[in-house]
């Protein structure tokens, strides 16, 4: 299992700031189209995903106990 | 505090500037940003920022090292608050110090242009008559290289 | 406070960084300029800085007004000490506000090189072995263009 | 007459801040001049000077009851 991390409008829009998800030895891309089918209406084209608070290209694959955060357009300063 | 951190509270910029401050310095650059009442001419009542904190305080601490290894001699701090800001309250600190006034200025500008592109922040505009959720859904940013 | 002043007691930089924040202001960046220990190798005990007060507060001022027609919307204090200075403590202080922040950073280093070209601010180094007025001797500085 | 105010390594070695002298209808330039006569081992060649608080080529003529300080190079900041 791994979990995954919502923040500011995903996690509004999904109504869950994090949940588990059987995702081990998936790729990034598999995970963002899991996300995409799991809630139709997300806006994913510019999301990043970090694995272990680390940014990862959509081929990293999921290990088991991986933190995987779905990254909106950041927008601090 | 910390050098790099996440807060909640008020930020007190001259903690920030008398951190990086040593007796090698010339230079000391402090940046703030500010809550703005009016953006593309609509007013702003509060912001609401959240962050994904271990990871944003670990992007701040590496862009802090990116600076040194650029601009050698440099001390930098960096602090971002979260939770509901006023018009005017602080959201963001940079401090910079350097043996020379050139590097401090470029330094500093490099940590907020950073901080913009890469740091997990993210701001809510709260308006009159409704709230949204600032970035720049367009463009897809390049994750690429973000990797150590 | 006068938002452009030489004085003779200890700069507190929040003062003037208070100043220059309105609203509308985004950004603001606070330039430090500090007494450096050591310069091209030889170690500073201490400075001694002296002014032609009345003209460097006129300086300092047209260099405000020129920041603030150059980059429309900014605001600016400056603020210089004279008298002896000791290791760290502060000989000057910018700030500057903007609605955004690249105005804030450009500014602010604008009035730094402008200090440092036309107004009538001195330093002495003192060291262990000796002292010296700093100022380069070599090359005579164009006065034709600083009359308005 | 007018007023000559001296700063820094100036006043040091001229051993005064300030003097009077008659260079009414005198230039700039003259009054360079002049000071480098009475002072022989002054360096003037990168001094510039300031009439009534702001700097002033070397054709601008000296009035009664201006007054003229000579500014060695700044180092301020």
């Amino acid at each position: 299992m791994i979990t995954l991390l919502y923040f500011a409008g995903l996690r509004e829009a999904t109504g869950r700031a994090q949940e588990e998800a059987d995702l081990d030895g998936k790729t990034v891309a598999e995970l963002i189209a899991w996300v995409g089918e799991r809630y139709p209406h997300l806006p994913l084209e510019a999301v990043r995903v970090a694995i272990n608070e680390e940014y990862a290209p959509e081929s990293d694959v999921l290990q088991e106990g991986d933190i995987a955060a779905l990254i909106p357009p950041v927008s601090g300063g | 505090m910390k050098p790099y951190e996440i807060v909640t509270e008020p930020l007190d910029p001259q903690r920030y500037a008398d951190y990086v401050l040593r007796p090698e310095a010339g230079a000391v650059t402090l940046f703030t940003g500010h809550v703005r009442e009016w953006t593309r001419g609509i007013r702003t009542l509060y912001l609401a920022y959240e962050a994904y904190v271990p990871m944003a305080e670990k992007m701040l601490t590496r862009i802090g090292e990116e600076i040194e290894s650029k601009w050698p001699g440099t001390r930098t701090a960096i602090a971002h608050r979260i939770g509901e800001l006023r018009i005017g309250e602080i959201a963001v600190v940079i401090a910079v110090s350097s043996p020379h006034r050139k590097d401090a200025y470029e330094a500093n500008e490099y940590a907020i242009e950073r901080i913009k592109e890469a740091v997990p922040v993210w701001k809510k505009e709260i308006w009159e008559d409704g709230t949204e959720w600032i970035g720049d859904q367009r463009k897809k940013p390049d994750t690429q290289g973000e990797k150590p």
